[in-house]
Formats: structure tokens, C-alpha cells, sequence
């Protein structure tokens, strides 16, 4: 009963929506017109990261803030530690990690640095650092992580601290974020990078904390 | 940092500033570090409000782009109501907070951050002015809140939390989806260029778009029939988290509607007053029946809590209006105020009998008077008597149904208060009237108890002082 | 008349639609995810059909990559949870 | 006039509407959160597809979109966490039917 009322409820509402959006004309306001006539003083040429870490960086900020929250509460639940994997890691897993880490990093910092002109950023340098340290957990070669340590406390907010610090140092020159046209380049790199090595322990961190599998014997 | 937009982003920084830190160095600091950060903010609000009354609304353009490239922080009356609210409220639950978690530290240390980063979320939805913004910001505090009901980790919790979990993502998924329809039909999301671009045309997929909206943030709020998920959170929580779930979180969501349909959608809201209206009304009925049904005693102020945020949906067919605005304030406050008292309250007699069934109470009231005594005075103002807050608040509402003709609200108000003081009776004589039967009554911090005072006394005396609070909103009234 | 570029998106979101059907109605959970892996490299496709390369590249790393990782991890640690218990059984 | 925005569009709506209805309807919590991802990317190709039905690339919904990655992620890790817990401490993959309240 409840199910099939789920189940039709599901399909009236496409089938609505869909009608609804057929009908509908083009957008009163068009932002790519703002946003082109910006760009020279943003400090990057990639519209999407100007509207990331300007024009928008507010957001950015407070999504680094619930990244941060989700980790705050896998540490408040408190994984238990679990027994080990059965088997070792295989051999050729471990050489192929060892091979793949040190192509890995580069792309990422590569997708850093090309997040100014052209797809890329932060969040998808720090998603492949984060990627590699996960693959190196699988092939036994990186331990889970237990309770952090003050250091990787640091490591793991600092991204985010850097940003703050940014944001709250622009209200100087009139409000959050508000970047001198001149520095803005200067500052969103510096942002970003901060950024991407605590995306990456945080990423990271969302499945060492989880996995808990410390490598060794339980 | 002299005008009100600039105060407001320091309300959002400063939680995030020791919230992160308080991670970082863990330890006895932190709380300390969380109270004189939350010190400064109660400081922060009030010179923010009075700022207000003087020289009108304030906007901060966040990275000097200005709305619509941009993100904007606004700030009125309303808003300024509920960041002293928020920051008074917390201020006095982290000093409670510091004494109840001073023997768990371990297993209570990330309630510092969590918290830090729950208020930031709260204090930036309260003065955001840009739908998608808006979102991230629900999920700061949804995540949090979340974070915050399993901590402690027991299954009860978990299994408490992951369902508030799934309700909250829902919520958040159903706005989401909104904002996207509401971007797709106008291109934009800021609320300032949106309220004329509404008022001036609706194609049809903005009605989708704002139901969605609704059902979500009332997801969010734990309104009738949505409301399955809050008892067990609320009452499974440790005490000081439960009494900022009960006294604050659930209000942000209901602001953001509120803060919707008095200004962006009002012209929507012909169409959709009579839902949330009726859903609070049989959210009165419900969660009153229930919390007199109730065996354990923090599920009783759960229930409770559906209850009153029953009257808050109540004012809708009234809305816009500044009576309304005013009702609603009021009543956001009584319950804040009341409800994070009562909660405190049963912390200690939680911490004190040891457990939390209703048949524990028996013969407390000999040994912790001052307790029953602020559970008690907390009733006053559930039940709507005079000379509380709640009382104002309610009064104000009947007067305002009246002008308006909706009778039916008036009795729904009545019956509410006769049934909450069923409940809050219930409680005080298992407390008061029943022999003792648990000799072992474990010591309690004097401060503990206070503090709950402290929040139960606010309660009543606002009702004493309404004329300060109606007051703030009148700039918004007039702007 | 139909053109080349608008049958492949209606191929990819018909691809789409079954791999999170697949998802939800796959008997066996370890499957689910799997194919919640391929709905997740779709997504990369029809991000670059949608013209938004950094989504798609965000969405492999993150999407499809790290929730897929994460997901198979924890019915991993299920399984392993699960297993000793039974043997006691 | 159809295209591939609509399209996408289109399939964003039907996959919400999948989506939540299995968050609602499932029992077992892996499936719901993967049902609740499903919902997620539905979102996200609503709002890029729809922003873009003339066909003109708009970046301020792209980044909005990132942004709500990441939001997901962190949403789906912290639901493990617990799922996890959960099963550690009880043995069980599925909330109780009612509460004991």
C-alpha cells in the first residue's frame, strides 16, 4: 500500500515536472553575461573556478566547512578497529601502487595549477591525492588511521583555516572574500593549494578513518 | 565592523574560528575557548540589533560582487531575533555543556567542534539571501546536528541518528532540486533579484519548484507526519545536545521557510497556507497525545517539542503581516527558551536517578527542587500561562485569528495548552506526589542546575519584556 | 529527423536510467554497487556531453571513484564483521 | 525544439524521482545510500541541464554542482560511518521498524 503509493506519487511527480519545464521560456536574467564581463579582474581565466573561488567563494568556503563536519562525525562515532584482510597484499598491486603514486601526484598538482585557465582546481587535484593515498592503503603499503594526531589534526583543517584567514583578511578592504583585483590570482592560488593538500587528507581521511584496517595483525 | 553585515559575517567566522580549533587542540581549552568565543558573539548580536534599530537593514556583499554574480548577506529585524536567540541560548548550554561532559571528555570531545561549526551554519542561514548558499548551509547544520546525535556512539544513537540522517538528506535533496527548477526558470538564485522577477510572473514549474521547497524544509522541521524522525534523535541524544537540537536546530529550517513565503514566494502563498496550517494543527493534537503517553522522560519533551512547532505552521494563513511575524518570533522564543531549559533539567535528573523512565522521578522533587522548580516554571510558558512568554505568544496568536476571523485556530491554541499541561503535570507529579523509591541519588554540579534555571526563568520573564523583542521587527515591518 | 549527436545522448541516458535501476534492483548488494560504479562513469560521459568537463572530471574522482571505494570498502568490512560471528554459529 | 540538455534534464528528473522513492521505500541502508547518490546526481544534471537548454554553457550552475559533489560525499561517508557502526554493534543492515517511544 504504502509502496505503491511511494512508487505512483514518484511517477506524477515527472511526469509534472517534465511537463512543466517543456513549457517553460528562457531565463529572465542571464549570469554568463555578468560573469564574462568579471572575468578580467577575477585572477583566474577558467570562468568556473572564478565563480568557485570568487565570484561564489562563499560557498566554496562553507563546502570545505562540511567536508570538515563529516569528519568531525566519523570521529565522534568512533570506528571500532576491525581484523585484518586475510590475505597480504599482492605483490603486483604494491608494484603497480609504487609505479602509479608518483604519476598520480604529478597529475594532481597538474590539475592544480591548470584550475586557473582550464578544467580542473582544488577539488579535483586534492580527489586524485586523495585517490592515490587510498590505493596505496589497499596494496598494504599506507596504514589505516586511528585516532589523529595533533599534526594531522593540523594537516586536515589547515586547508580550511588558510581559507578563513583569507576571507576574514579581505574584510579590510570592504568584505568577506573581497579580493585586491591585483593579489586576486596570487591569493586564489594560495587558497587552492592549501586546499588541495587538506581535500586530500580529508578525502583520504573519510576512508582511512572508516577502514581502520591498521595493515598488520588485528 | 561597525555596520550590521559586517557583525553578521564576524557571527559566521567566529564559530568557525574556535570550532576548528577546538578540533585541532583537543582537550579541557576547548570548551573554555567555545564559551569566550560564544561570550563574544551574545555581545556581537546584541550590538548588531541595536545597530539595527537605528539605522535600518544591513547588506554584506560577500567579495564585493554583489547580487546577483555574487552572494549577499542581509540582515533585518527578523534575523537579528533569531541570532540573539541562537547565540544566548548556545552561550548558556556550553556552560552547561562544559560541566556535563567533564567526566566523558573522550568520548564527548568533538561536541566542541561540532557544535562550533553548527552554529556557524546556523548564524550564516539566518542572514544568507541566496538560495543555493541557503542549501550549504542546511547541510552544515544538518550534518552536524547529525554528528552531534551519535555522538557517544551507542546503538540507540546510531540507529537514532542515521535515521535522522536519511530524513535530513531527503530534505535538503527535495530544496535542492527547487533551487535547480528556480535557477533554470530565472537564472538566478539571490532572493533580491528573484522577489520581483516572482511577484511580476510564475511559470507553472515555480509552483513545483516551491512545494518542493516546502516539503523538504518541513521534513527538516519535523513537521506532522514528517516528524517521525525526532523523537528518538532528540530524546536519544546526550542532554546538552538535545536541548540545542529541541531549542535551535529545528528553528532554522522553519526560519527559511518562513523567511520564503513572508517575502520571495508571498505570492505563493494563496495556494499553500491550508496545508502547513492543518499539518500544525494535527501536529499539536499528535505530539501532545503522545508525550502524554510517553514512559521516559526525555521523550516526553520530544514529543513535546512536534507539538509546539505544530503553532509555529499555525500562523501561516495569516501570514504576511507583522502580527504574524510577531506571533511567530514570540513563539520561536518561548519554545527555544523552555525547551532548552527542560532538557537541561532532565539531564539532571537524568544524571541523578540514573535513568530516564517517568517511575525514577518518584520523591525527586525533595532533592533537587530547584530543578523541578525551573521544569515547573519551564511548563508555564509550554502551557501558555500568563505572565510567560509562551503565554504572550499565544494570546498574540488567538488576537490575530480573531482579527481575522480563522476561530479554528483559536481552539486548536486552547486545546494545545490544556494538553501540554497534562503532560508537563504528568511529570511534576511523579516527581512531586510519589514516595521515593530510589534511595541512591548521585551529586549533582550546583552549576548544572542553575544553568537550567537560568533558561526557564528567561522564559517567563520575556513575557515580561515582549515590548523589546516585537519592537526589532518593526524595522522590518516598515522596510 | 533524429541527429547522430542527439541519439547518443538518448542512448546514454536511456544507459543511464537502466544502470540506476540495475542499482536499486539488483538481488545482490555487492552487484548494486557496481553498477552504482557504472552510472557513475556515465555521469562523466553525459557531464562532457553537457559541456562541463570540470563536473566530469569531478565526478570520476570523486563519484564514482572515492563513494565507490567507499562503499565497497565498508561491505567489505560488513562481510569480514559478519563472518567469524557465523562461524561461531 | 529537443536537446541534449533537455534530455539530461529529463533523466535528472526521473532519477530523482527514483531515487527519493527508494530512500523512502528501502529497508536495507547501503541501498539507501546509494538510492540517496542516484537522487543526487538528478539534481545535479537538473540544474546544469536545465540552466543550459538554450545550449549556451553557463559555469555559475557547473560550480554549483561541484560544490554539491563534494556536499554528497561527505554526506555518504559520514552514512557509512554509521551503517557501519550500526552493523558492529548490532549485526543488523536496517533500522528498526518502529522506535521504542
Amino acid at each position: 500500500m504504502k509502496r505503491w503509493s511511494v512508487i505512483l506519487a514518484a511517477i506524477a511527480l515527472s511526469v509534472a515536472l517534465i511537463l512543466a519545464i517543456l513549457e517553460l521560456g528562457p531565463a529572465g536574467i542571464d549570469l554568463r553575461l555578468p560573469v564574462a564581463e568579471n572575468m578580467a579582474s577575477s585572477g583566474v581565466t577558467h570562468p568556473v573556478t572564478a565563480v568557485l573561488l570568487n565570484f561564489r567563494g562563499y560557498d566554496t568556503l562553507l563546502e570545505v566547512a562540511v567536508l570538515l563536519i563529516a569528519l568531525f562525525g566519523i570521529l565522534a562515532v568512533g570506528m571500532e578497529p576491525l581484523p585484518s584482510l586475510v590475505k597480504p597484499a599482492d605483490p603486483m598491486l604494491q608494484r603497480l601502487a609504487r609505479f602509479a603514486c608518483p604519476l598520480v601526484i604529478v597529475a594532481g598538482v597538474y590539475l592544480l595549477w591548470a584550475g586557473a585557465f582550464r578544467p580542473g582546481g582544488a577539488f579535483q587535484a586534492g580527489a586524485l591525492l586523495a585517490a592515490a593515498i587510498v590505493l596505496l592503503h589497499l596494496s598494504g603499503l599506507w596504514p589505516g588511521w586511528g585516532t589523529p594526531s595533533w599534526r594531522q589534526r593540523l594537516l586536515l583543517s589547515g586547508g580550511f583555516a588558510v581559507f578563513l584567514a583569507v576571507s576574514v583578511a579581505m574584510m579590510g578592504f570592504g568584505a568577506l572574500l573581497e579580493y585586491p583585483q591585483a593579489y586576486a590570482g596570487l591569493l586564489i592560488l594560495l587558497i587552492e593549494s592549501g586546499l588541495t593538500l587538506s581535500l586530500a587528507a580529508i578525502l583520504a581521511g573519510l576512508f582511512l578513518f572508516l577502514s581502520r584496517d591498521t595493515g598488520g595483525n588485528p | 565592523m561597525g555596520d550590521p553585515g559586517s557583525l553578521a559575517a564576524w557571527l559566521i567566522v567566529l564559530p568557525l574560528v574556535w570550532g576548528s580549533s577546538s578540533f585541532v587542540f583537543f582537550g579541557k581549552q576547548a570548551a573554555w575557548t567555545a564559551i569566550a568565543g560564544l561570550a563574544v558573539q551574545t555581545a556581537l548580536s546584541f550590538h548588531l540589533a541595536a545597530i539595527l534599530m537605528e539605522s535600518g537593514p544591513g547588506v554584506h556583499r560577500v567579495g564585493g560582487w554583489g547580487a546577483p554574480l555574487g552572494i549577499d548577506l542581509a540582515v533585518d529585524g527578523l534575523s537579528a531575533a533569531l541570532l540573539i536567540l541562537t547565540q544566548t541560548v548556545t552561550l548558556t548550554l556550553a556552560i552547561y555543556a562544559r560541566t556535563y561532559f567533564l567526566h566523558d571528555e573522550s568520548k564527548y570531545r568533538h561536541f566542541w567542534s561540532l557544535t562550533g561549526f553548527l552554529i556557524a551554519g546556523m548564524n550564516a542561514l539566518f542572514v544568507s539571501a541566496d538560495l543555493f548558499n541557503l542549501y550549504v548551509t542546511l547541510e552544515i547544520i544538518g550534518l552536524a546536528a547529525v554528528g552531534l546525535v551519535a555522538m557517544g556512539g551507542g546503538v540507540n544513537q546510531i540507529a537514532a541518528a542515521l535515521r535522522y540522517l536519511f530524513a535530513t538528506l531527503l530534505g535538503s535533496g527535495a530544496y535542492l532540486l527547487g533551487v535547480a527548477l528556480i535557477y533554470g526558470a530565472y537564472g538566478t538564485v539571490s532572493l533580491e533579484t528573484l522577489t520581483p522577477l516572482i511577484a511580476n510572473h510564475v511559470p507553472r514549474v515555480v509552483w513545483f519548484a516551491a512545494g518542493l521547497m516546502l516539503v523538504g524544509l518541513m521534513l527538516k522541521t519535523a513537521l506532522f507526519p514528517f516528524h517521525y524522525w525526532l523523537p528518538p534523535a532528540h530524546s536519544g541524544a546526550a542532554a546538552p545536545v538535545s536541548a540545542l537540537l529541541s531549542a535551535l536546530v529545528v528553528k532554522a529550517s522553519f526560519y527559511l521557510i518562513m523567511r520564503l513565503w513572508i517575502e520571495t514566494f508571498a505570492p505563493l502563498n494563496v495556494g499553500y497556507a491550508w496545508l502547513p496550517a492543518s499539518l500544525g494543527a494535527a501536529a499539536i493534537l499528535w505530539g501532545s497525545w503522545k508525550a502524554i503517553r510517553a514512559d521516559r522522560i526525555k521523550m516526553l519533551i520530544a514529543y513535546s517539542t512536534v507539538a509546539q512547532l505544530g503553532y509555529l505552521f499555525l500562523v501561516f494563513p495569516l501570514l504576511p503581516g507583522l502580527k504574524a511575524a510577531q506571533v511567530i518570533v514570540m513563539q520561536i522564543y518561548a519554545h527555544g527558551l523552555a525547551k532548552a531549559a527542560m532538557f537541561a533539567a532532565a539531564g539532571v535528573l537524568v544524571k541523578a536517578t540514573g535513568h530516564d523512565t517517568m517511575s525514577g522521578l518518584a520523591g525527586t522533587a525533595g532533592r533537587l527542587p530547584l530543578t523541578l522548580f525551573s521544569f515547573g516554571l519551564a511548563g508555564t510558558t509550554l502551557m501558555g500561562l500568563p505572565p510567560s512568554s509562551g503565554f504572550l505568544s499565544k494570546w498574540q496568536l488567538i488576537d490575530a485569528a480573531l482579527a481575522d476571523g480563522q476561530w479554528p485556530l483559536v481552539v486548536i491554541v486552547l486545546a494545545g495548552g490544556l494538553l501540554a499541561a497534562v503532560y508537563v503535570f504528568r511529570i511534576l507529579s511523579f516527581a512531586f506526589l510519589l514516595p521515593p523509591t530510589n534511595e541512591k541519588i548521585a551529586p549533582i554540579p550546583r552549576s548544572l542546575e542553575w544553568t537550567a534555571f537560568v533558561l526557564a526563568g528567561a522564559s517567563v520573564v520575556l513575557g515580561l519584556r515582549g515590548v523589546e523583542l516585537i519592537g526589532l521587527l518593526i524595522p522590518w515591518g516598515a522596510g | 529527423m533524429i541527429s547522430v549527436s542527439l541519439s547518443f545522448d538518448l542512448l546514454l541516458a536511456g544507459a543511464l536510467l537502466w544502470s540506476a535501476w540495475r542499482t536499486l534492483a539488483a538481488r545482490r548488494i555487492d552487484l548494486a554497487i557496481v553498477m552504482f560504479i557504472v552510472f557513475g562513469l556515465l555521469m562523466t560521459i553525459a557531464w562532457t556531453r553537457l559541456r562541463a568537463p570540470d563536473i566530469g572530471l569531478a565526478e570520476a574522482a570523486i563519484g564514482a571513484g572515492l563513494t565507490g571505494a567507499l562503499l565497497l570498502d565498508a561491505l567489505g568490512a560488513i562481510r569480514r564483521k559478519k563472518s567469524p560471528s557465523k562461524d561461531n554459529a | 525544439m529537443i536537446n541534449s540538455s533537455l534530455v539530461f534534464t529529463i533523466t535528472g528528473i526521473v532519477l530523482f524521482a527514483m531515487g527519493a522513492a527508494a530512500v523512502i521505500m528501502m529497508n536495507n541502508l547501503l541501498r539507501r545510500i546509494l538510492a540517496f547518490n542516484l537522487m543526487g546526481s538528478g539534481i545535479f544534471l537538473v540544474l546544469v541541464g536545465l540552466a543550459q537548454r538554450q545550449d549556451a554553457v553557463d559555469p555559475v550552475p557547473q560550480a554549483m554542482v561541484l560544490t554539491g559533489i563534494v556536499v554528497a560525499v561527505a554526506a555518504t561517508a559520514l552514512a557509512l560511518a554509521l551503517v557501519r557502526k550500526l552493523h558492529a554493534l548490532s549485526g543488523r543492515l536496517d533500522l528498526p521498524r518502529r522506535d521504542n517511544g
